[in-house]
């Protein structure tokens, strides 16, 4: 069923969003369909969850509008797209883990009077038959916290089913899901279609796109850059049109030697999250880890630093085995990590960025337990002047700074630890492509000083233009190890794409 | 320029006081000096210091104070002395600092309460069964002289041989805890005829647990308390007399004494004495002490309503 | 029996145990204390508790704490208290109006910094906690209600009772907590409530208030302590400008958390309070009889909450340890 | 001028400025308030709140908070003052040892509960806050430490002075605020503070030993409350089991958040905490002078408090609004 005939039952004209400045959607016009399955495709950060959010009243655009029926709508919060048909199951479920399930279903969807009634027997027949449905054993009236992510998952489906809406926004649905579990979902979505509603299913999985949808837009940072008939495109269209950007020319710096083997990972293996991962990566190597969110590169990163161990395999480290059981451990073997998530895991916010800066160095610039004010200061000032971080002073709390020049910071500590061996979570992530440049060079530079880097990044311009290897990660399996040359997008991307047997992670994902 | 006098009671929001500063207030107005009544919050030690200290930079002429503690206030006391001001302990005295003060003035001779109390439990119980004491917290002074003085009359007055001490607890001048420790009281010793409350919050707890359990007639309550506090429970007959002195006459006569040592009438040496209107001829002490009245007051049925504090 | 029945099951009933265990050791050295006569004695404890804590356990439930309670209850009782004194004329009911309605509005100006300020409740009820005595002080001008001006009919609530020889005022408190668990349990900003405390981010997006239920548990955590108030003349027959209330959120927020309730919000339960507070009540009425002097109650109190809580804890961590990932993204 | 130093300034500075105003309004009544006699009175009020600020200081800019320093006061106090009397044969200044040593152990305790048994802050040491107290009554058989028993040399070091008129225990405290300036700004542990405090989080990826840290504060909380707790001795010349310490957790509490600590970590100057207990300091000394009763003191510390919390609000407000991404995941 394709456009044409039938008139739109939402349509966005002109949709823009800026993030504290940054324009994350540009002008996007899209048509959904009464009875279809709408795909939205786009590399990670194009602007696909953020479009869902605006659609379902959780962000507000910063320009365009949405109409309904041919009706202009202000979606201003979740209830009132819930009241217009419109619900949105979230990328991250949510989840109230000490309400029971039953009520995690009907929260939000109840209208009346605050000391209005809660029916809970109603409410828990409902949530039996909505369970039933899904054909998952989930005891209703259990608490919400402690089930797996998958379970969480399951609830925020049947949430949808339940809450009759017109237009249902499934925002990568499928990720912790098992191939079962993604079956009785599509059977349930068709169902739903036929039924006349719409939907919108966000995956970053091909087949699962073709399998299930019938029209599918692209996104490309912050632009939808395509709409059409799935069957009108092929899988190399569609990863043309995702990844098309005019990758920026990045000089390829091939100065040192690459050296023996500084760090060498073994079968490591944690139950769930990743799974017999080995690789190894020499002095002066920049070896890139590439993959889909979610397919555990972070999981195995965090097993290397001692954020979370790994169940079984060895770790080596400058040839000698190392026993990792904490951050401390790797951060004596002269190992640095930077996390993904800066905000939560990276900086202190209301300290002065000097602060921030020195953090990882405490022995240098307290050598006896004493800060030396002085020396923490200079060696504050040189970073900053090294790696151009714009500030107003090093006295500055950090979060005052920009995402880019907050990540530059934290670069900025990881390098005065001088280490020997970093390992890098999505470092340009939210950074604006100026900086990126500059990104590219000081990481190119640590490599031909000698340092042995493990880079995870969702970018493949980025892992092609910095990497002289790539390690690709699908579903907590590594399914590829491609050498500079061989590594091309296509490759890459083929190796990303779950192929359906690989860790079950559901359920055991949260055990 | 009119006198200025300061009295500074326990605490605050303590009826017993307020009805002391009545008197001080009726003084000045009828004797022409100027007033202010000060207390800190809590009754807690420590805290009158700041106001006393405000005080001396104030320049007030007299301070009256009823002091938290015998001996937390002897700095401060010296440089209120060496400031020139007068000052006077009023219902209670800062024992063994006696040299930091001019003169104290106490409502009757303490040493009278045990006796008095005992003789009243007595000849309300036919003088014979099992009493116990429900006092304030461990280390009220007043209340542990009382108290000692109680034992000792017991003991050695063989007119109280058939009167039983058989426990003393502490309520710590709290309603809740003074109320549950006068049911322990019940439940712990069944054959109690009579419990004695030296102070005006315990002998309201323990009064309202009788009447609240409707056995007055079996077990007595008396001690020292509040005519504001206590009239329902006389005029119940869940109390039928209990004691204290008028607290009133304290201030009545702190600005007395202070205002004739002031303008030369009064001499305050032992042995001394002076005419003060309501209260006739009163006598300086030993230790320059002073008391308002020489027995306790008797409250009950027949006099309660006299009293408006 | 689901998971979730299981483990309320198992944090109220060692509470439950706690209370069995207690009074049989008790009992046992002091044969009166296993007598219907003490149990009178422990209702006769707890009324007042009982209330502060279902408001308290509301605040709670929110993340957030009311250390005002005590503040809240001497003043609303101080202006009972006046109106009886200085409006005899007045039909004395209405100091339940009063009391209660100021305790409301007393509460709402704490929900309205907590949300407007977005001020931590802990700060703001300790500033409150002190200002809301200060005005006590000021409104009474520092003097007592005497017993002589508190209403008989209403003290005699204390006492007398409409059934079983209860006095009223016991079934006040069992009746508010029962009020309680339908408002928690059954009505839709009850539940709002728990969803607001266990996920207070996502809470907007299933379309809460966040304001409204914030603003709605302080005013019934106010409300309570109003009615805690008017219960304080009741019981004790009169209003002290500093004693009245004073310490009682201490009192509130251990029986709370004893009961179960976390101080991280989400998690409690009204059984479980009202077991919290029994076995408070318990603990205070033994000590005495025991003949333990009231000093040591203190200790023993303080060893009561940091006991319920370990215990709490060790359950609770068994329970955490199935879903816990790597709190590190 | 920076961004940093700016708020920096300008919170210290409102701190200050609220100082200067208050006393010139105040000596503009009463011109005494601005002799130097006053500011004496002023500074004699604030060593034992000065004290227990600084660790308590330590103990928010970690995330947690200490409500039992008052008991730990008490106790301490207590152990020192038996000691004297008991022990008069022993050297006074072993006194010192004793009631810091003591209090480091407690704050230890508190530390170990907060840390193994992962337990909040808050409720744990208001669960000791009631264990300590008992102990304390329990230690002394509920009796009072008298004036005579304590130490001459020990009591004069609150009225002789090294130098210019000023006692000694206004240098002691204002000595534990430089130490404690010098602790959290140029030693490693000191830092450490304020990074667990300001991202948990990320404090163990950065190698910080979380339990070190929050076993550190809190000794150092206790300790200090040790101190507090032999100069109390000095300054006031007794030991009482019920009164010593009670309810100084709320002023220490109330001065360290108009001092600009924030209750969520990670947030706070020592000069800003100074400042805090001065401003205190100068509204206790004021209130009497004025001939205010000490009673509406509780509703002008309260005002106070919400004052200058609100301030700090806005401040912090404008600030956030630059750097705060939607909360909503
Ligand atoms: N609340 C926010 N504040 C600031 N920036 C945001 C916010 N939410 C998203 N962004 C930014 O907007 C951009 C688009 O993000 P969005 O989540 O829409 O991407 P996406 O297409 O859903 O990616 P993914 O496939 O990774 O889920 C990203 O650069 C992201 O960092
Ligand atoms: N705290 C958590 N609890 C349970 N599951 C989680 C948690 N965090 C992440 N996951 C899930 O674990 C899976 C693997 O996540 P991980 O972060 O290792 O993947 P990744 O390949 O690094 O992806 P990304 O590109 O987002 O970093 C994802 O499906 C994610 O949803
Ligand atoms: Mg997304
Ligand atoms: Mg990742």
């Amino acid at each position: 069923m394709t456009a044409g005939t039938t008139s739109p039952v939402l349509s966005a004209r002109g949709i823009g969003k800026q993030f504290a400045g940054v324009e994350v959607l540009r002008d996007v016009d899209l048509d959904l369909m009464p009875g279809e399955i709408h795909a939205l495709l786009g590399e990670n950060g194009a602007g696909k969850s953020t479009f869902a959010k605006i659609v379902a009243g959780v962000h507000r655009p910063s320009r365009g509008v949405l109409t309904l029926n041919g009706q202009v709508v202000d979606v201003a919060n979740p209830i009132i797209a819930q009241r217009l048909g419109i619900t949105l199951i979230h990328q991250e479920p949510i989840s109230f883990p000490d309400l029971s399930v039953a009520e995690n279903l009907i929260l939000g969807r109840q209208d009346g009077a605050a000391l209005g009634a809660v029916p809970w027997r109603q409410m828990t027949r409902d949530a039996q038959g909505l369970m039933a449905l899904l054909g998952v054993a989930i005891d209703v009236g259990r608490p919400m916290r402690g089930l797996s992510i998958a379970d969480q998952q399951m609830v925020e489906i049947a949430r949808a089913l339940a809450s009759d809406s017109r237009v249902i926004i499934m925002d990568e649905p499928t990720a912790p899901l098992t191939p079962k579990e993604v079956a009785t979902l599509f059977t349930i979505a068709r169902r739903l279609r036929d039924e006349g509603r719409t939907i919108v299913f966000i995956s970053h999985r091909l087949e699962e796109v073709r399998a299930l949808c019938d029209r599918v837009t692209i996104f490309r940072d912050g632009n939808r850059v395509a709409t059409e008939g799935i069957a009108d495109l092929t899988d190399a269209d569609i990863i043309r049109l995702m990844i098309g950007r005019p990758v920026k020319e990045y000089m390829h710096k091939r100065g040192t030697e690459i050296g023996e083997v500084a760090l060498r990972v073994s079968n490591l293996t944690r139950a769930g999250l990743f799974h017999d991962i080995s690789f190894e990566v020499r002095k002066g190597e920049i070896v890139g880890l590439g993959g889909l969110v979610g397919a555990g590169r972070t999981d195995v990163a965090q097993a290397i630093f001692g954020i979370a161990p790994a169940d079984s395999g060895t770790i080596e480290v400058h040839g000698k085995r190392a026993q990792i059981a904490s951050p401390v451990d790797a951060i004596g073997l002269g190992i640095a990590f930077v996390p993904e998530d800066r905000a939560v895991a990276g900086i202190f916010r209301s300290l002065p960025t000097d602060q921030n800066i020195t953090a990882a160095v405490p022995r240098k610039i307290a050598p006896f337990g004493m800060i030396k004010a002085g020396l923490e200061r200079a060696m504050a000032l040189d970073a900053v002047s090294r790696l151009r971080i714009r500030l107003a002073s090093v006295r500055q709390p950090i979060g005052e700074l920009s995402g880019g020049n907050q990540q530059k910071a934290i670069l900025a500590r990881w390098l005065l630890a001088d280490p020997s061996i970093l390992v890098l979570d999505e470092p340009t992530r939210g950074i604006d492509i100026g900086v990126k440049a500059e990104f590219y060079d000081m990481i190119g530079d640590l490599a031909a000083n000698g340092r042995a880097i493990l880079l995870i990044s969702s970018e493949l311009p980025e892992l092609l233009a910095l990497c002289d290897r790539v390690l690709v990660m699908a579903e907590g399996r590594l399914t590829a190890n491609l050498a500079r040359g061989v590594a091309s997008q296509e490759t890459i991307m083929q190796a990303a794409v779950p192929k359906g047997d690989g860790l079950a992670r559901s359920g055991k994902a949260a055990a | 320029e009119p006198l200025k006098i300061v009295y500074i009671g326990k605490n605050t929001g303590n009826p017993y006081f307020d009805s002391i500063t009545a008197g001080f207030e009726d003084a000045c107005k009828s004797l022409g000096c100027e007033f202010q009544f000060l207390a800190p919050a809590t009754a807690e030690a420590t805290s009158q210091i700041p106001i006393i200290e405000a005080q001396i930079q104030r320049g007030v002429d007299v301070i009256g104070i009823s002091p938290n503690s015998a001996d937390a206030l002897n700095q401060v006391l010296d440089a209120a002395k060496a400031a020139g001001i007068l000052v006077l302990t009023v219902n209670g005295d800062v024992v063994g600092n006696e040299s930091r003060r001019a003169a104290t003035i106490l409502p009757v001779d303490f040493t009278k309460t045990g006796p008095n109390q005992v003789e009243l439990m007595g000849s309300m119980i036919g003088y014979s069964g099992e009493i116990a004491i429900l006092s304030a917290t461990t280390e009220a002074p007043d209340q542990n002289v009382w108290i000692a003085a109680m034992a000792d009359t017991l003991k050695n007055d063989a007119k109280y041989k058939d009167m039983k001490l058989v426990a003393t607890v502490y309520g710590d001048d709290q309603p809740e805890k003074s109320t549950t420790e006068m049911e322990a009281l019940l439940a712990n010793y069944p054959d109690l005829k009579g419990v004695i409350a030296p102070t005006t919050v315990g002998i309201a707890a323990a009064a309202q647990v009788v009447q609240s359990r409707g056995i007055a007639d079996k077990v007595k309550v008396t001690g020292l308390g509040l005519p504001s506090e206590m009239r329902d429970f006389i005029k119940d007959g869940t109390v039928e007399a209990f004691q204290l002195w008028s607290p009133y006459n304290e201030g009545w006569l702190a600005v007395h004494f202070a205002l004739g040592v002031l303008d030369g009438s009064v001499k305050n040496e032992v042995g001394g004495t002076f005419e003060v209107p309501n209260l006739g001829t009163i006598t300086i002490n030993e230790n320059n002490s002073m008391n308002t009245q020489a027995e306790l007051t008797k409250f009950d049925k027949t006099n309660i309503d006299d009293f408006s504090f | 029996m689901t998971g979730w029945r299981h483990i309320l099951l198992r944090r109220e009933a060692g509470i439950a145990v706690m209370i069995v265990l207690f009074c049989l050791s008790v009992g046992a050295v002091k044969p009166q204390f296993l007598t219907l006569d003490s149990l009178r004695i422990i209702l006769l404890l707890v009324p007042l508790i009982m209330i502060g804590a279902m408001g308290q356990m509301l605040v709670l439930l929110a993340r957030h704490v009311d250390l005002s309670i005590g503040s809240m209850l001497g003043l609303t009782a101080m202006a009972s208290g006046m109106m009886f004194r200085y409006m005899p004329e007045v039909w004395w009911p209405v100091g339940f109006l009063v009391s209660v309605g100021l305790g409301a509005v007393l509460g709402l100006f704490n929900g309205a910094l907590v949300t407007v300020f977005r001020l931590p409740a802990i700060i703001v009820t300790l500033g409150t906690l002190n200002l809301y005595r200060g005005l006590t002080f000021i409104m009474s001008d520092a003097k007592q209600i005497d017993r002589q001006y508190v209403p008989s009919a209403l003290k005699s609530m204390s006492v007398t009772s409409p059934i079983f020889g209860i006095p009223w005022i016991i079934f006040i408190s069992f009746g508010v907590a029962i009020l309680t668990y339908w408002f928690v349990m059954h009505t839709r900003i009850g539940r709002q409530i728990y969803a607001l405390g266990s996920n207070p981010v996502a809470a907007p997006l299933r379309g809460i208030s966040v304001t409204k239920v914030t603003l709605v548990v302080f005013a019934i955590s106010g409300a309570l302590s109003g009615l805690a108030g008017i219960l304080y003349a009741s019981r004790w027959g009169f209003v002290n400008p500093s004693n009245t209330g004073s310490g009682f959120e201490l009192q509130v927020i251990a029986a709370v958390v004893i009961g179960g309730v976390s101080i991280n919000g989400g998690v409690g339960t009204v059984a479980g309070t009202v077991l919290g507070v029994v076995l408070l009540g318990c603990v205070s009425a033994a000590l005495p009889l025991l003949g333990i002097p009231g000093t040591t109650q203190s200790a023993i109190y303080g060893a009561v909450i940091l006991l319920a809580l370990m215990i709490d804890r060790l359950v609770r961590m068994q329970g955490m340890a199935r879903s816990t990932r790597a709190a590190v993204p």
